[in-house]
């Protein structure tokens, strides 16, 4: 292993990165590879259903493309997509250097990457999951000569784990390593939304992760639990994915409305409106995501009373989604607002968000849900706000950051027509579906014979489909000619207002040659700009240079294979246990491996030679006890060593600062760090607003 | 540093020892209440409250959290707290907590 | 009451080691909550039926689960003493009680195997009811966590030991600490809720 | 490049829809035969009282939510037009941070509109969950889920059939169900709502039609291979015409005397009846459809096959060539039926079993 950071080169120093930029490129292009695998296994849908007693692929082939279909997007695509942003801009717009384990950060990433490998290989190996992406029992039980259902279990089983990792690691990040001055309220509304999916994730990967162990052991081992002849019961299921199932389907929403909130101030000259409330409102809905699982169960039987008040949580949802729906409109409206493509696509959201929300709230009528339920209207739903909500809205991120990402803007014009295509398709595909559901189309169908009335509108969703392929064929031949055609950005391009902008495009491996000081939200904007006294915006004479070069020497983590090697170890572990009994030889192996790149990591040093000699590097000593696959332990014991590091960062940034400060800027100073205290009175009362009730209950235990 | 964010004195390895003997004693009084026909009406909440008790007593003082500052404790309240609200509705459906 | 930790931390303008890992380590187990909440639920859910196998009362082995329950709750009291020792640097002292916790918990583990082995021969395994499996995947679980445990309590014994003693080393005894009481009240539910509840 | 990517889409078109139309495989189900209506399967054209209950809520919902719709689409719109910045223009704008009173004023509005809808809905939930009263006069029917068939039995006239249920129109019928498998859900979408049919449970469901005719459903929960070939047809007769039926139903088989038909019979003893079931004779396994009068159906495998002779003779020959099923998995022992063997027989037999089967009244 090179001593020095940044010196291994190639495919390797990919391997090895522990920066939170690398990592978050390497989700990114994952996730665009996906979304190719999990859209043409889409095309291959639409052409058997494009006409009655279609033949284009047989029932076997249809369900396990139906069910890798949706795995595939929603795990291996707008998770990792949400993934690649947070984990490159959360630290940039906390005015971090890295992320709180910067270690941790790589393994959650390589456990992804073999997850999805797993996942994909199944195609090769026997045939892929054909039981639909919510599996239910009994029929993800029934056939175990077949090993389809175990590389789905196994496979959302390591997902999981990773996510849960990352999870932890962006929560501790928001919590220790905002930039001095920085309070959770002013914290940016993208990191703010990617804190509370990291919550949503914490708490419900845990419920389902125990079902899919359920599922595995009644497969493998001949347990009962989802067995209703042998006393089990396969409702139980349903109740153990779904309440993991829809706090994750606002998992994949949150991001985007978290980037959307970042882009339409930016592109309306105006500051987010009501700043406060999409915050909550975003809080409010994580919340309230927990209590409305069974609203999927509607036509399971569960009781009028249960029907009642699912129904009842289900469609108040509606009110904090629509007071962000109505702050966006608050924001534009009086804007100066410029129709760049990120702005195209962000509008494009809230136009076709609002579609899929309204068709929540009628699915949400249980009656009415009975009529809809499993029918191709909750397929148009679902689209609605997965591809119009959160497909779009990673688009606007995609072509608002990709600048700051590649030093290079994304070509406006082509991005015209990518945004206009995919938007023209995306409606020809799915708003035909509503009817289709409603003129009784089951859906996870195979085919439909004649003369029920489903075959114009289905051919026109395909036609729609082939539009929306070539609107991403159209994006993907944006990025490849702007690596070489495309504008210099320059650091600032879009006229931004949160701390990335503050740094030079692309961004150096620093991040920040000195640590800000933050006052107030926007903080890169007042910088540039300020208010007059009818608040109107006023360009400083003096308008900041994010160019500048570090004046002391930074410390950062090293590369380290360990994280990769520890994930392959989990990979053959996972390998293993699909083909019992012979496997458990793999799977040992695989023990071995995981335990080899966890010892190793835990004897290396996470910053080799670091000159400083205040700071003891404790490293040597932090995880001894990664003999355990703990993620959370992990986390705890690389916590050290990286805090040791970060210690190194903030300083170099302060004397820096100070060595060049002025009398004036010392008072600056002063005044920041009561900022800071009270800053961190409202850190506390924000973050645990929730739990005041908690915090007397404990209390009341103590005495 | 880890003192920095304490308030109340830590206890002391006597008081450590303390604690252990009044654990010891609760977990002696669970299992004496299941033997005594007489408590069986009652059985079930005096269980619950003493393992509660249990439960408070290792969390307060031998993992320090009523030393923590409010962060800590809340992070892991909230999980703590959610999970008997979420899956009291789930057994509600399945009618096992009327039934008995 | 946080707020003077906080700033502490903002006087200084650079986050505390030993907050980060602790805020990370609490995070986690707020997760693992739910985890065993799972597990337990689905106990609760499947505790009556047990189909033509043995019932709770048949099977249960009070007192000798309330021994072994005993011997897992005191392994918090060495723990907990091996983490009061490191802080005070008493390296010495801290890896004997590290180790007196990992052979309670091997201890433990012991034990759990025996009544295992036990239930299986009186006619109760993972296949025969729902009560059966949900009670031995539940407990497996829970077993499993204190053999991990174990592990990383030898583990840092091991590395104390092997002399590389650092001012955070208190921290990683801490660390390791909370996993172990955690995984210990998480039996103080099991025993009270699955064992004496049932008979 | 406009003129490119036109072309690209072109060609993309005609390719696709070109390829998809010749692989449009046959007309399995002959819908035509059974009903004129342009679409049988329809939640919005309800033709009983419970899909109609459903369908003013429906209407409700749907009409706020269009208006919703139109309001916010409207704004966002007006919003673009009206505040876009022209170019080259460089206006400094007003930096508004928020307003306290419009954010009360759109959560409680949209807070109230629910409110509103919540009303009729939790009503709707708790009546048409409710149990018949025993002044109505139901008709019970006991619905029992297998993949990937409806097997329908009649307790107040005790027979058996599959696929096709007949019942009286304007007299409501009271379903209690049950899966033999897999959770399966019954819907027959112009009468009212689904209903899950799960293993180990029983669940009911109510339903009526006003007019006789015929109305389509099919199974509306993923249950495996051929789910979307789990269809189910409800005839609704009037009275008198249900009864008839009813009385023809509860007869047993009249067996064939002489000629092939009894052939065909001695060949389904042997090869068929392990499974099939036909009343009043030595055949009474129930792992698949009961056929005492299977020639009067107008359909088989799971009422997605029109009941043919073509379409007997091939089903015979091959089944999963007509349906998709896996009978190599089969497990008597377990019960797990998941589709009918081809049985490799003869030509003569099949001329046999089809002049058997079709004897079947
Ligand atoms: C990004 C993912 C996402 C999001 C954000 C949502 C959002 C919502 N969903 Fe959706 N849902 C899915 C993904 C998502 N859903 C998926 C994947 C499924 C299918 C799973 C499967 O079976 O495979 C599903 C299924 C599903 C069902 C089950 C349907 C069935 O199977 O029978 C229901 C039922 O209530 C539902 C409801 C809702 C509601 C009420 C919202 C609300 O959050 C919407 C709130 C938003 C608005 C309402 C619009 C903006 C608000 C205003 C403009 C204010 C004014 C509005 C009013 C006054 C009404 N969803
Ligand atoms: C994020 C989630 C997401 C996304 C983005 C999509 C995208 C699409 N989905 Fe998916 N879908 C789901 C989530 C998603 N879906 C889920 C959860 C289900 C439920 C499954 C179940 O029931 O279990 C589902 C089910 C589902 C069905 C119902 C299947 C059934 O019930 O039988 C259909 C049918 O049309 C469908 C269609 C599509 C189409 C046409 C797209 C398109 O938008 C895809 C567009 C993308 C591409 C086309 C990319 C490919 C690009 C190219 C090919 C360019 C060429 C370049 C190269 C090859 C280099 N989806
Ligand atoms: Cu039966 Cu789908
Ligand atoms: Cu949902």
């Amino acid at each position: 292993m090179s001593a020095t950071t940044h010196e291994a080169r190639g495919l390797w120093a990919w391997v090895t990165t522990t920066d939170h930029k690398k990592i978050g490129i390497l989700y990114g292009g994952s996730a665009i590879v996906f979304f190719i695998v999990g859209g043409v296994e889409a095309l291959i849908i639409r052409l058997q259903l494009a006409v009655p007693e279609g033949a284009v692929v047989s029932a076997d082939a249809y369900n396990q493309l139906f069910t890798m279909h949706a795995t595939t997007m929603v795990f291996l695509v707008l998770m990792p997509a949400a993934a690649a942003f947070t984990n490159y801009f959360l630290p940039l717009l906390i005015g971090a250097r890295d992320v709180a384990f910067p270690r941790l950060n790589a393994l959650s990433y390589w456990i992804f990457f073999f997850g999805g490998l797993f996942l994909t290989m199944s195609f090769f190996l026997g045939g892929a999951p054909d039981g639909g992406w919510t599996g239910y029992a009994p029929l993800a039980q029934q056939v175990t000569e077949t090993v389809r259902m175990d590389y789905w279990s196994l496979g959302l089983q390591i997902l999981g784990v990773a996510s849960v990792m990352a999870s932890i690691n962006f929560i501790t990040t928001v919590f220790v390593m905002r930039a001095p001055g920085m309070t959770l309220m002013q914290m940016p509304v993208f990191a703010w939304m990617a804190f509370v999916v990291a919550f949503l994730l914490l708490f419900s990967l845990p419920i389902v992760a125990v079902g899919l162990f359920q599922v595995y052991l009644d497969r493998n081992l001949g347990t009962l639990f989802f067995d209703a002849f042998g006393g089990g019961d396969p409702i139980l299921w349903q109740h153990l994915f779904w309440l993991f199932g829809h706090p994750e389907v606002y998992v994949l929403i949150l991001p985007a409305m978290g980037i959307v909130s970042e882009v339409l101030p930016t592109f309306s000259r105006k500051p987010l409106f009501g700043r406060a409330f999409v915050i909550f409102s975003g809080i409010a809905i994580g919340f309230m995501g927990f209590g409305v699982w069974a609203h999927h169960m509607f036509t399971a039987g569960l009781g009028p009373v249960a029907e009642a008040t699912f129904a009842i949580t289900t469609m108040f949802i509606a009110v904090p989604t629509g007071v962000k729906i109505f702050n966006w409109l608050g924001t534009i409206w009086g804007g100066s607002i410029r129709f760049a493509t990120p702005m195209l696509f962000s509008l494009g959201f809230i136009a076709m968000f609002v579609i899929g929300g309204l068709s929540g709230v009628t699915h949400s009528i249980v009656p009415a849900d009975t009529q809809q339920h499993d029918t191709y209207y909750v397929v148009a739903h679902f689209h609605y706000v997965l591809f119009g909500g959160a497909v779009l809205g990673l688009f606007a991120g995609l072509y608002y950051w990709w600048p700051k990402i590649t030093g290079r803007l994304l070509d406006e014009r082509i991005g015209k027509w990518n945004f206009w295509m995919m938007f023209v398709g995306f409606n020809m595909t799915f708003g035909p579906m509503h009817f289709l559901g409603l003129n009784g189309m089951p859906r996870r169908t195979y085919t439909y014979p004649r003369g029920l009335g489903f075959e114009f509108w289905n051919l026109i969703a395909t036609v729609g489909a082939f539009l929306i392929a070539l609107s991403v064929a159209i994006f993907l031949w944006n990025a490849i000619r702007t690596r070489t055609k495309g504008e210099i950005a320059g650091a600032d391009p879009w006229d931004g207002r949160t701390l990335e902008w503050a740094t030079s495009s692309p961004t150096p491996v620093y991040n920040f040659a000195e640590i800000p000081h933050i006052e107030t939200e926007d903080a890169w904007w007042h910088a540039k700009y300020t208010e007059d006294d009818e608040g109107h915006a006023v360009a400083r004479p003096i308008q900041p240079d994010p160019d500048l070069a570090p004046t002391t020497d930074i410390h950062l983590p090293s590369p380290s294979y360990y994280p990769a090697l520890a994930a392959f170890g989990m990979f053959l572990i996972i390998l293993g246990l699909v083909y019992l009994p012979l496997g458990l030889v793999l799977s040992g192996a695989g023990v071995g491996v995981t335990l080899w790149g966890l010892f190793g990591w835990s004897l290396e040093p996470l910053t080799k030679e670091s000159p400083d000699a205040g700071h003891p590097s404790p490293e040597e000593t932090t995880e001894e006890s990664d003999g355990s696959e703990e993620s959370g332990d992990e986390g705890a014991e690389d916590g050290e060593g990286d805090e040791g590091d970060a210690q190194t960062d903030g300083e170099a940034g302060n004397e820096a600062g100070d060595d060049g400060d002025e009398q004036t800027d010392e008072d600056a100073e002063d005044a920041e760090d009561d900022k800071g205290d009270e800053g961190d009175k409202q850190t506390d009362e924000g973050a645990e607003s929730a739990g005041d009730e908690d915090e007397d209950e404990d209390d009341g235990g103590e005495s | 540093m880890a003192e920095a964010t304490h308030h109340r004195p830590h206890p002391t390895t006597k008081d450590y020892w303390k604690i252990a003997v009044v654990l010891a004693v609760i977990t002696a009084a669970e299992v004496w209440v299941t033997y005594i026909p007489a408590l069986s009406s009652v059985v079930a909440p005096l269980l619950l409250t003493m393992g509660a008790a249990k439960f408070v007593i290792v969390v307060g003082w031998y993992m320090h959290l009523r030393y923590e500052e409010r962060l800590m404790k809340n992070l892991f309240l909230i999980g703590l707290i959610a999970t008997p609200i979420l899956f009291g509705a789930v057994l509600f459906t399945f009618g096992v907590l009327i039934g008995d | 009451m946080s707020t003077d930790a906080a700033v502490a931390e903002h006087h200084d303008g650079h986050p505390d080691p030993v907050r980060t890992r602790k805020v990370a380590m609490w995070v986690f187990l707020g997760s693992e909550c739910l985890f065993f909440g799972t597990l337990i639920s689905t106990f609760l859910l499947f505790r009556t039926r047990t189909g033509d196998g043995p019932t709770a009362v048949e099977i249960f082995d009070i007192p000798f689960t309330s021994a072994s329950s005993f011997i897992l709750l005191m392994s918090s009291l060495t723990m907990v003493l091996a983490h009061h020792s490191a802080e005070r640097s008493d390296w010495r002292r801290s890896r004997i009680w590290l180790v007196a916790t990992a052979l309670l918990g091997t201890v433990f583990l012991a034990g759990q195997v025996f009544e295992f082995t036990e239930f299986v021969h009186n006619g109760l395994t993972i296949t025969t009811s729902p009560f059966g499996t949900a009670f031995f995947v539940l407990t497996s679980f829970h077993g499993l966590h204190v053999a991990i445990g174990v592990i990383m309590l030898l583990g840092t014994a091991g590395i104390s030991y092997a002399g590389r003693i650092r001012p955070n080393e208190g921290m990683n005894v801490e660390a390791v600490g909370l996993y172990w009481h955690f995984v210990d009240i998480v039996w103080i539910v099991i025993f009270t809720v699955v064992y004496l509840m049932q008979v | 490049m406009t003129r490119r990517l036109r072309l690209l889409v072109l060609l993309v078109l005609l390719v696709g829809v070109s390829l998809l139309v010749s692989c449009s495989g046959p007309d399995r189900a002959e819908l035509h035969q059974v009903v004129d209506i342009s679409m049988p399967q329809n939640s919005l054209e309800p033709a009983g009282p419970e899909a109609r209950r459903i369908d003013g809520l429906w209407q409700l919902v749907f009409w706020i939510a269009v208006g919703v719709f139109v309001l916010v689409q409207g704004a966002l719109l007006f919003a673009m037009f009206r505040f876009r910045e022209r170019k080259g223009e460089r206006r400094s704008i007003k930096q508004l941070h928020g307003n306290t009173k419009l954010e009360i004023g759109w959560t409680l509005v949209p807070a109230m509109i629910l409110a509103v809808i919540a009303v009729p809905t939790v009503s709707a939930i708790f009546e048409m969950r409710s149990p018949p009263g025993d002044e109505e006069n139901v008709l019970h029917i006991e619905v029992t889920g297998h993949q990937w068939w409806w097997e329908f039995h009649y307790p107040e006239y005790g027979f058996t059939t599959a696929g096709e249920m007949h019942i009286p129109a304007g007299r409501p019928v009271w379903l209690t169900m049950t899966s033999a498998d897999v959770i399966h859900s019954f819907w027959v979408p112009p009468l009212n709502g689904k209903r899950d049919v799960v293993p180990g449970r029983t669940s009911h469901l109510r339903i009526e039609a006003d007019e006789p005719g015929v109305y389509l459903g099919q199974c509306a929960e993923f249950c495996g291979l051929a789910h979307a070939d789990m269809r189910q047809r409800v005839f609704a007769h009037t009275a008198a015409d249900f009864e008839a039926w009813a009385a023809a139903q509860a007869r047993p088989a009249d067996l064939p005397t002489e000629g092939p038909a009894l052939a065909g019979w001695e060949t389904f003893k042997i090869v068929c009846a392990s499974c099939h079931a036909i009343d009043g004779t030595e055949a009474v396994a129930e792992l698949a459809p009961n056929l005492t009068h299977f020639a009067s159906r107008t359909s088989f495998g799971g009422a997605s096959i029109s009941n043919t002779r073509e379409h007997l003779r091939q089903w015979l020959r091959n089944p999963s060539s007509l349906k998709p099923m896996t009978p190599e998995l089969n497990d008597v022992s377990s019960g797990r039926i998941l589709g009918m063997p081809s049985f490799g027989l003869t030509e003569q037999q099949l001329d046999e079993l089809v002049a058997f089967l079709e004897g079947l009244e």
